[in-house]
Parts: C-alpha cells; structure tokens; sequence
C-alpha cells in the first residue's frame, strides 16, 4: 500500500487525511489556502475542504497562534502554519505564555491540541530569517511537544500523530528535505515522543534529527571506509526527549556525537550531551562531541555551507571521540 | 489638520463628543436615540437588580482588600469604580457568550456565577486558574496585557463556523489598546466577520500611566480605523453599559461583525492592593471620579422612581454580607495543593522526564523528613 | 451602521472616497485643493527627471530580475508598477531624513544614491546588508514585517530630543498593515508625536493574499484610530505621491506629529522571482493595472505638455543602459566573502568562545586541504 | 568611599550615574517615570533628568524594544526595562531577530548598545508570569550578552558596564533580592564577560547565578558542617560563558553541580555541564549534577518553595557527586 513520493506531497497527504478524517481539524496561515502555501504543503486543500477550514489569514503571527487557542478553546484542532522559522518569534508569546500553559494553567481543563507546523533549517540559499532552527528555544519550554521529521514516511506518520495528540505539538519540517522522495504507507502510525535508531554500530552513537538525518546516515556510510561503525539515531522528540534510547545506545558504544545545524551554545545537544552524562557517565569512554551551527546569527547565503554541518565535520567528531587524527590535534 | 479632507465616508463611532448615557449625575433620565431601543424593558425590578449586582461586587471587592490586608491573599487587583461598567456588560449576556477577560473583571465572574472560593484561589496563590472556564462560560483571568483578545476572536471564528449564534466577548483596559495583540485581534475580527465584541474599559490608568501615553484620541476611535464599528458609552452609567452591550451583541449575533464598546470609567482604588496611586494622581481628580460613583447615581434615580432607599440599602447589606461571609469560608477553607501536583498536567500526555522528576521530589522529600520515610517513600 | 451616530469630530483623512490624483489616466492634470500648493515648483525639467528616474528603476528592476534567471541573484522582489509611489516619495525627502523600510524598495535606495552592487548583494547571498545605512540615510531592508516601523519611530524621537528637524519615514506594505509591531509603532509615535512619516504602498497583495485579507476598510483609515492625520494617494500618480510626501513632511517638519500616507498601487509582477502570481489573481486585473502604468501616464502628460518623447524615451534609455550594464559588472564584481568573515562582528566587543570556534573552523578548513595546511593553518 | 545599600538602590545609583556620566543614556519602559517603577529601580530619576531621558513608554514590550533599536541608529544608549520576566516574551522577536543581529547584519556598521533590564525570577509570591527565569533563551541567541547579578555591589558595577558596553546586552536582576543589603563603592568597575570565584574549595564546584548565588554560598557553609568543601563560583556572565572560570576550578575539584531556578531541560546548565565535560572530562570523577527548576510551568505561588532550588537541594546533589549517601539512592 505504499507510494513513492516527495516529503512535501506527503505532509500534504497527512494534512489532508487529518482533515479528512476530522471536522474539528482545520488549517489556519498566511498564503496557505489560495497559494497552497510557499512551499505548496497545502495544495489543493482549500479547494477540497473550503476556506473556512483551510484559512489565509492576516500577516500576523502572534494572531494565528492566538486565534488558534480560542478555537482550541472552542473544541478545534487548529493546525497553524509558520510560513519559515524565522517568523515565529513574533507569535513567541502566544506559543510560551498561552499554547504551552493553558493546560497546566487550568489543571488540565483546558486542552490546546494545536500543531504549529515551521518549516525549519538552512540549507537553501535564502535570504536573512529564512533558515533558522529555533527547536531550543521551543524544547527549553514546558508544556509543548516538539517534534522534527526526517524523511517522507516519518513525516506523514508523525504529522497525522501530532494533530491526533491532545498536546500542543511544534513540528519543525526540514525545508530542505522537502523534495527529497521515499515510500509512504499512510497505514502505518508513528509514536510521537520516541527517537528511532537508524542504523546500529558499535563505535560510536551519532545523533541527529531533522535535516541531518540525512546526513548522518551518509556520515555512517562514510566512516566505514575507515572501518569505523557508527549507530545512527534519529532523535525525532526534541521535547520530551527520549533519553532511554541515547542512553542504551551510548552504554554500548561509549562514545557519542551529536549534531544540529542550530547553535550549539545552549541547545539541543547541550541537553543530550547532559543527558547521556547523567544517565550513563560511567560509560563514557571520550568526552561526547557536539557538530553544531556556529553560535553566529544564520550567515549569508553565500557562507552557509561552512556554517552546516556537513560530513566531514561530522566525521571529524568522531575521530575525536575514538582518540584518531583530527583537525584539532594541529589547532 | 488638512486644508480640506474629505471626512470619512463611514458611520463606525458613536458617543464621540461625549460618551452615550441615559442616566444624568443627578439621577435623572435623558432620552437616547441609539440606546433607548434597548431599554424597554427597564422596570423597577431591573434596576433594583443591577443595584443589588453593583453593591455586592463592591462588597466583595471590598473584602477582597481586606483579606488582603490580614495576609490571605497575595495580591488583589480592585474595581472599585468599575462596578456599572462590568454589570452592564454581565448582565446583557447569554448565559452561552463566552467571555475572556484581563485580571480586574471579577464582577463578571460574579455574574458568571463564580463562587468565592474560585474566585479567590489564583490571588491567594493556591492554583493559577480559579475555576473550570466551560462550566463558566468564561476563561479565568489572563495577566498577559491583550494575549486574550485573540483567544475570543479565535472561539468567535469557531462558533460561527459551527453556526451558533454564541459571541465571544474580550475585556480589557485601556493599557491594552497599545499591545500588538489588541490590534491584531482587531485584524482578524473585521477580516473574518468574527461574532466577538470588544468591551475596552478605559479606567484612565494603566498602573501608573495616563491613558494619554496610550492613545491621544478616544479610544473608541481606534476600531474604526479597523473597520469595526464602536460605541464610546459612560461606564458609570449602568443603564448605558447594558444598553449598549445588548445593542452590540444584537449587532453581532445579526451576523454584522465584531464591535467595540468604550466603557469611559476610573478605577477609584489602586492598581493592586501593592500600587501606591498616590504616586501618579492627584486627590481632586479623585474626588471628582468619586463624585461620579455608578452606585450613587443609580441610587437617585432609584429614589426618583420612588423606591425605598431604606429597602434596598438593607437588601444590599444583606447580600453583600452573605458574600463577604462566603468568601471568608471559603478563603479559610482553600486546600494548600499538594506539593507533588506541580507535576501535574504539563501535558495531557504522558512525559516520561516528568514522571522521573516527580519521583526524584518525592524521594528528596522524603529524605528531608527520615521519620516519614516508610510511609511517604512508598 | 448605527442609527444616529455622530460622525467623528476631526478630519483626519484625506482620499478615502477616491486617492488624490492630480494626473487623470490619460495624462491631463486636474486641480486639487490639497495637493496643489505643493507643486507649485513643477516644471518640464521636474518631471522629465521623475520621468527619467522611473524608467531607470523599472529598467535596474528588469534587470535584476533577468540576472536572478540568470542564477547571478538568489531572489529578486520586483517593484515593477510601484515606480511612481517610490520615486515619488523618493523625491521628496532631504537627504538627512532617515529611511526604514521594506525589502521591496530598490526605487527609495536608487534615488538614496545606493550603488548597484550595493543594491544587489543580499539578494545574490553574498552580504546580509548591501549598505552602510549612515552613509546613504537608509536602513538596509528588513524581512520581518513591520519590524522597522518600530525602529523609524524611535530614530524619530530621538532626532526630536537632539532639537533636528530630520524626519524618519518608514515603507512597508499593505500586508504590514496586520502586524502587532506596525500597530504599535502608531500608538509610539502618536504618544511621542514623533517625526515620522508612515508610508504604506498598497500594492493590493501580500504574496498572494488581497489586501482585504488584511483590513476591510482602506487603509488610510486604520491610522487615524490611532490619532495620526493620514493621506490616501493614488500611487501611480508620481506627481501627486510627491506632492502628499512633500505635505506629511512639512506637516512633520513643523513638530505637528506623525503622518500617514497610503499609495493606493499594485505589484505587475510576482511577489518575488520564485513566486507564481498566476495561481491567485487573474489575467483581467492585472491587464486593467497594466494600463494604469506610472510610466505611462507622466509620458502622456509630458507630451501634451509639449515635450519630445522621443528625446525623453533616448535618453531614458540611455541612462538604463548605463545602469544596467553597472549591475551586470557589479554583480560579477561581487566579492565572494571568506569563510571565515562568517565569525565577525557578532558582538562588537570580543567573544572568546567564538575566537575559539573560529580557531577551530580553520583548522578543520586545513585539514579538508592537506597540501594547502602550511600556508592556511599558519 | 562605600556605603550600604540595597540591590535596589544600588540600581537606581548605576541609572543615574550612567545618565549623568552620558547624555545618550536614555531609560524606557512602562512605569519607570512618574512611579519611578513597580520596584522603585528607577525612583526620582525622571525628576532629575527629566522626560524625554526617563521615559514612560506606552504598555507594549515589542514598541519599547523596538523603539529602542531605532534610537540607537541614531546614536543613543537606551536602557530599556521589562517590567517582569514573564513580559519579555511579546518583544522576542524584536530582541532576537533586531538587536541581537544588527551589528552582525550590517557588517559592524550599525552598533547596537541597548541594555534591557528585566526583573526575573521567583520566590516573591507572585502571580502567574511575574517569577520567571527566560535567560536559556537569550543565552541561545548569539549576538546578545547576558548577565545577572547578584549583590548590591556586582549590581552597580555590572549595571554601569552594559550601559557602556557597545554590544547589546540583556541584565537579569533577582527580583527577590533587591531588597538585600551590601557595601557599594560606585568607584569599582566590573568586567561584563567573567565568572567570579566567590569561595575556593576542594570537593566540588557549585556553580550558581542571579538569585541562587545566595542560596549557594549558604550552602556551601551548610556543607562545611558535613566537612565537605565547596567552591562557588558566581557564573555572571550567562553569554558568552565564562568556560576558563569554571573548567580552572572542575579541574581542581573534579565534581560539578550546576543550579538555577529555569527549568534544566536545554538550559544553562545544560551547557555549563557540556562544556565542563568538553573541557575537563578527564579531570571528572563524578558525573556532574544539575539542581534546577524542574521541567514545568512556574508553579502557584504556594508551591514555589518546593519548585526552587533551595541549600538542601543542592547539598543532596553535592552528596550524589560525591557518592555519599543521599535522596535518590532509594529511589
Ligand atoms: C504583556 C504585559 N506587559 C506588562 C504587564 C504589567 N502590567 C500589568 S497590569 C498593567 C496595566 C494594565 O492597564 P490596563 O490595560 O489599562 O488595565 P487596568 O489595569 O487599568 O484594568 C501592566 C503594565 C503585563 N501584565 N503584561
Ligand atoms: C513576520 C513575517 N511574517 C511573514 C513573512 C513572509 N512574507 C514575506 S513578504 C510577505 C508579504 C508582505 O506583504 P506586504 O506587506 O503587502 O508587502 P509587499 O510584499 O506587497 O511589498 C510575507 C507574508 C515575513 N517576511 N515576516
Ligand atoms: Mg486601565
Ligand atoms: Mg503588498
């Protein structure tokens, strides 16, 4: 039962199912009715389900999200979109100080089953505020679950999850994967809050999420070369986190690196790195490594491969971690 | 300004020169064209009522100061001044409307049937949400100047797409007009038709500041720059509150749009029972707001009508005894919660670094009390 | 829609009925009691050089656009159609006034004498600012909307303490409008009265959302609930876009406070070069725009004016020859920035964890190129 | 030349200072005139300066920002404040994506020396959004320096260094300490970007800041009963991190623990602890422990004594390190 398509045709599946199969669903963003969305995730949505469920709203940020609490408040499930990561900080106040606290705030009266969906990460030589990866500002915030989709099948199965789950669910979507095609069997379901390994190894355990799952996978296959077996974890839950996973894996290999495009200072793998620490220091055998954006604002187009992390840099981690030549040993 | 501007070629605003009331300072009535319509049913009953309503909420007002002051609660924000702009408004309403509110709206919980207790509870500190929002009909108190402005516009968007003909109503304070939040509302309301109304009390302050810093018109001009027709009324004036939210609401549920109503008011205590106002205003303004009292106008006009003044006092003492009572039982009985629930419902979900967390608590707890151990460790 | 309201007491806006226009379609000018005492130095050599100006930019826009199919630029947001509105006001500005705007105004940043290089770099991924703002009295463009309406506010009020009678004006679209921080920035400058000019190019799309998506009356009014005098123009008029700017800005100059002008125009191309205008609006509007072209009208009135458009079509021509061939040049000049530029001027102070993140990114770079590892590593 | 002060006053000192020593140091925010704010930080000094120095801003957070931004494009230093820590949040955007890239943006061109003062943490009993700690956020966003403070002395000294630092720079002041006592020397200048060793020991390195560095020295003597040796270190400087100040001391001491009142998840200790374990994880004998806030909302104010990190939380964290007994080895 399964289809060959692109991770945008199958966020689109995933949003039209949802729609589908609920009425309390609905989209709300800017240029996702008529246009179908910049990225075209919500093609031919408005046309099947009507503008009063597929809806282009104002260029307001802070209103989509807070005109999405009161229909939550109503009985909707309101899936908002950002139209590019660099754009959610003006709705930030509605996603900290209303989406994540409703239900805390009301001793679980309150149900804010929103998914705000952002395309999120570099990678595609845009202009300023069109590449950021704004997860640890997110994951660092109580009451939200956030979650990153890797490749089409992940994605479909985890965005029908996060409009299914009773949470407030972020769902970061790789921009540059979205072209990037694999199978798709809409019957199968995801679980929201668990991180999948990729591939198993001994060496050491690499983890990524979003956009360098990718790159991981092709940083696995590399390292064989080298005789150097990597575990691949996809981390899928920035928050929670799914530490059990990381912290199994690193109990078998010892040796860990993790890697996101966005800053390293105070991040995601600030976190899994404190994690593994505290879950399992006695089986650390080398200090774990993280491969990060750079903590420098998103660089000009021009520049943005050398902020990435890329392979090499990946494999240069790893070298670390396993006490072999690196590019600091020099430095 | 201009040498010779066109005037705008739209109707939005009424009460412009001087806010729209039908009850004079000396009790008496003046006729109204845009508000009489609504009043019809007025009778000696009604007004008795909306007296009685005003007297209580300022007793409990009132009472909550005090409790205050004896250290039971935290902090209490008053209205005093503001009674016959929030019974008007509460008065007019479906019991279905839904209501979302900034934090001073406490006479609206009170027509919305709020016991004391959960009333109380957020200002004492024991919950951050007083009550169940759906049983009420109105969502507890927001802190965060204007965020709830969406949310109505938001569950408005929601009513109308299932075809009822519930509104949503956003109260908020003239400090509110100058958050994006407000404004953007306002955005998405006249956008999408949204059956919600805007109640703006402008109470002349906002903590410290004048309402000037905020906006150098009135402010019941600010929705029609957005297309959403208002109504600027005496917020002393009980009669015209009501009149003009019923007229709003009608307007509304017609499936006209949004509108707005300026309820011109003053908030004759402090911002806060920690707000020094004596800081920023001078006692004859306050005198002269205080002349301006909503109960003592309705009072006279009462008493015009022919009512016992003696009466009615004694029926306001009374009830406004029986809830001042209430609210000192229940304050003496509000649950410290226990501390584990602070791990309660982060999410709706399971959060398995939570239920960690929670043990991690309960074990340091217990390690605090030996004695206890055995029996709380379990 | 009220029964008898009264109409607002102050005359705030102008335009609303129809844009001010001075040039009718088919290039003759009519009188306007408003406009007209502020065209008083208009003559052939003025308008041949708005002419000129015009035709330069939409020739630097065509450009721009061919380059970005090319692949020398990323991504191009076109002006085409909003030449008058920017030229217009462009023209009208001293050049100490301070300009905060959009992305999409290349016409504002030709007439502030920006190079093309300087104009193209962002968009061909080399720079995050194509300019010094100080040196060409213009911020460089800004992607979030609205975000600079804020930021013309406060220069404002700060010229306005320092005693200077420069103005700031900000541009922004009709989609701006929507925006909390737009909003706010009216509430700031009506508060402070400060010296700013609100420029709005009503271009009738956000990407591809009608402007009544964003307000369902004209946007002229939105800034008069704010207390802020506004001006609706008819942005394919160039003459008369001047003549309004000339007036806010004398309006402003003379410490009256902020103004407001909407330039009612339309975007003929697409959103930006990656956008597909053909799937939410059609053929017959944008026909009915096209013969609305700014460019066209002023020809029409040049020639009954007498003046030979032949000379005028030549030189204009000409003058777009040698702007576009700079582009061509510039942008082949463009200098690729090193790597390492990536890490400076994050603060302006030092940072050691970047000294050391640096540090580490060059000797990763080394170690890619083994044989270059002496000379770089050094 | 030193006199005892409160925290409070000696704010209110550096303010005034810093706008008599320059006449482009401005003040804005919502009550900081005539009321002299809701803490009194900014009393008598829109009587001494007047106006258009101490300015009473209209209540919206992004305007005070923003406006700031555009103020410092002309040359000025304004001191914006945010009245609570729960109120920053609807001028996110113009922090993160206006004043922490501007100077980047524009190449070093336009300098962007605001400082934003904002009262942040709990303990004081208040209400919903009045007791929160949004430093993780800052700290993740690179272009922005953030400090705290933590007495009466580092206040003033501090507080006069943003104000003249040229970069952006957002102070944290423990709300519920500014009414705590200390000697001020106004003549003693502080660097913006250091750690402080507050107490040099031999067991462990607590590190702690804002309002927990109090409760860390108290601590560390209630630790001395039990003959264990603490070193405090004050972090002060939250971005960029002093990494040297604590890594010096890990290595002595060969245990860490890292408190603060923000929840832990991606949070600064989060980052402390993975920097430590990147610079010294030789010198670890113990894996490091974090004692914070826990992953939650802020709760009622009847609970936050047992939401915040107290002496006995940490010294339980303390004794975890350093393997003595202590509450979780039930668990
Ligand atoms: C976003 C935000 N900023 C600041 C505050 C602090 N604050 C609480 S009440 C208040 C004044 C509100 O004035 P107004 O809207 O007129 O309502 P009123 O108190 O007069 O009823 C302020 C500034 C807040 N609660 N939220
Ligand atoms: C805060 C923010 N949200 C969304 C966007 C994406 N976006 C870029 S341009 C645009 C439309 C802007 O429309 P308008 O203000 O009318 O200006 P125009 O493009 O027509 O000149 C949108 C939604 C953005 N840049 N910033
Ligand atoms: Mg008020
Ligand atoms: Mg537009």
């Amino acid at each position: 039962m399964s289809t060959t398509m692109t991770m945008a045709a199958a966020l689109n599946a995933a949003l039209r199912d949802s729609l589908e199969a609920d009425e309390d669903v609905l989209l709300i963003g800017e240029d996702i009715g008529t246009l179908g969305g910049v990225f075209r995730i919500t093609d031919g949505l408005k046309e099947r389900f009507g503008a009063s469920r597929v809806i282009d709203s104002p260029l307001a940020e802070s209103g989509i999200i807070g005109t999405s609490v009161g229909m939550a408040y109503r009985g909707m499930r309101p899936v908002s979109e950002i139209q590019f990561d660099g754009f959610v900080y003006p709705g930030f106040d509605q996603i900290v100080a209303q989406v994540a606290r409703l239900h805390y705030r009301t001793s679980g009266t309150v149900q804010m089953p929103l998914t705000i969906r952002i395309p999120f990460g570099g990678g595609i030589g845009a202009v300023e505020h069109h590449s950021e990866s704004p997860e640890a500002y997110f994951a660092h915030t109580p009451g939200l679950r956030v979650v990153t989709v890797a490749d089409p099948q992940d994605a479909y199965s985890t965005m029908r999850a996060a409009i299914e789950c009773d949470d407030p669910v972020i769902v970061l979507e790789p921009k540059r994967r979205y072209w990037s095609k694999g199978e798709v069997d809409t019957s199968v379901s995801a679980e929201l809050s668990s991180a999948r390994v990729l591939r198993t190894g001994r060496d050491a355990t690499l983890v990524a999420y979003g956009p360098l799952v990718v790159t991981a996978l092709e940083a696995a296959v590399a390292a064989e070369d080298d005789g150097i077996d990597l575990e691949v974890i996809d981390l899928r839950s920035l928050s929670p986190l799914d530490r059990d996973t990381v912290a199994a894996s690193v109990r078998r290999t010892g040796r860990l690196v993790v890697a996101h495009e966005a800053p390293g200072n105070v991040s995601l793998s600030s976190e899994v790195i404190t994690s593994a620490v505290e879950d399992c220091f006695a089986h650390l055998e080398a200090a774990p490594e993280r491969v990060t954006g750079y903590d420098i604002p998103y660089p000009p187009g021009a520049l943005e491969d050398h902020y990435l992390p890329g392979i090499d840099r990946i494999l240069d981690a790893v070298d670390r971690t396993l006490g072999r030549r690196n590019s600091r040993e020099a430095a | 300004m201009l040498t010779t501007p066109s005037a705008p070629d739209h109707d939005l605003v009424a009460g412009l020169d001087k806010p729209l009331h039908v009850l004079r300072e000396d009790g008496t009535r003046r006729p109204d064209p845009i508000l009489d319509p609504l009043l019809r049913d007025v009778d000696l009953e009604l007004l008795r009522g909306l007296y009685l309503d005003m007297a209580v909420v300022r007793a409990i007002d009132d009472e909550a100061v005090a409790l205050q002051r004896q250290g039971e609660l935290g902090l209490w924000p008053p209205l005093r001044g503001q009674e016959a702009a929030q019974i008007g408004l509460g008065r007019s309403l479906q019991e279905t409307d839904f209501l979302f509110t900034s934090y001073r709206e406490n006479a609206l919980a009170w027509c919305r049937g709020v016991s004391p207790g959960e009333m109380l509870s957020v200002w004492r500190g024991t919950t951050l949400s007083g009550w169940d929002p759906f049983a009420h009909h109105m969502a507890t108190p927001q802190v965060i100047i204007g965020a709830q402005t969406h949310h109505a516009v938001g569950y408005a968007m929601a009513t109308q797409a299932q075809g009822k003909d519930d509104i949503a109503v956003t109260c908020f304070g003239d400090g509110a007009l100058s958050q994006g939040d407000t404004n953007e509302a306002m955005v998405f309301a006249a956008s999408f038709h949204a059956p919600v109304l805007f109640f703006c009390q402008n109470n002349h302050y906002a903590i410290s500041e004048p309402v000037d810093v905020q906006a150098n018109v009135p402010i019941a001009l600010r929705p029609t720059g957005f297309g959403i027709p208002s109504l600027r009324v005496d917020g002393n004036d009980v009669l015209a509150v009501r009149a003009a939210s019923l007229l709003a609401a009608q307007h509304i549920r017609a499936g006209k749009g949004p509108m707005f109503i300026e309820a011109v008011t003053y908030r004759l205590g402090p911002h806060t029972t920690s707000d020094d106002p004596t800081r920023y205003r001078d006692e004859k303004e306050l005198e002269r707001w205080r002349r301006r009292c909503p109960l003592g106008r309705l009072e006279r006009h009462l008493e015009q009508l022919g009512a016992s003044l003696e009466e009615l006092r004694a029926d306001a003492e009374r009830r406004s005894q029986e809830a001042t009572t209430a609210m000192q039982e229940a304050v003496a009985a509000l649950p410290s919660p226990a501390p584990e629930t602070m791990f309660d419902n982060v999410l709706a979900t399971e959060h398995p670094g939570l239920l960690r967390q929670r043990e991690q608590f309960r074990a340091f707890t217990a390690s605090l009390a030996p004695e206890q151990t055995e029996g709380s460790a379990a």
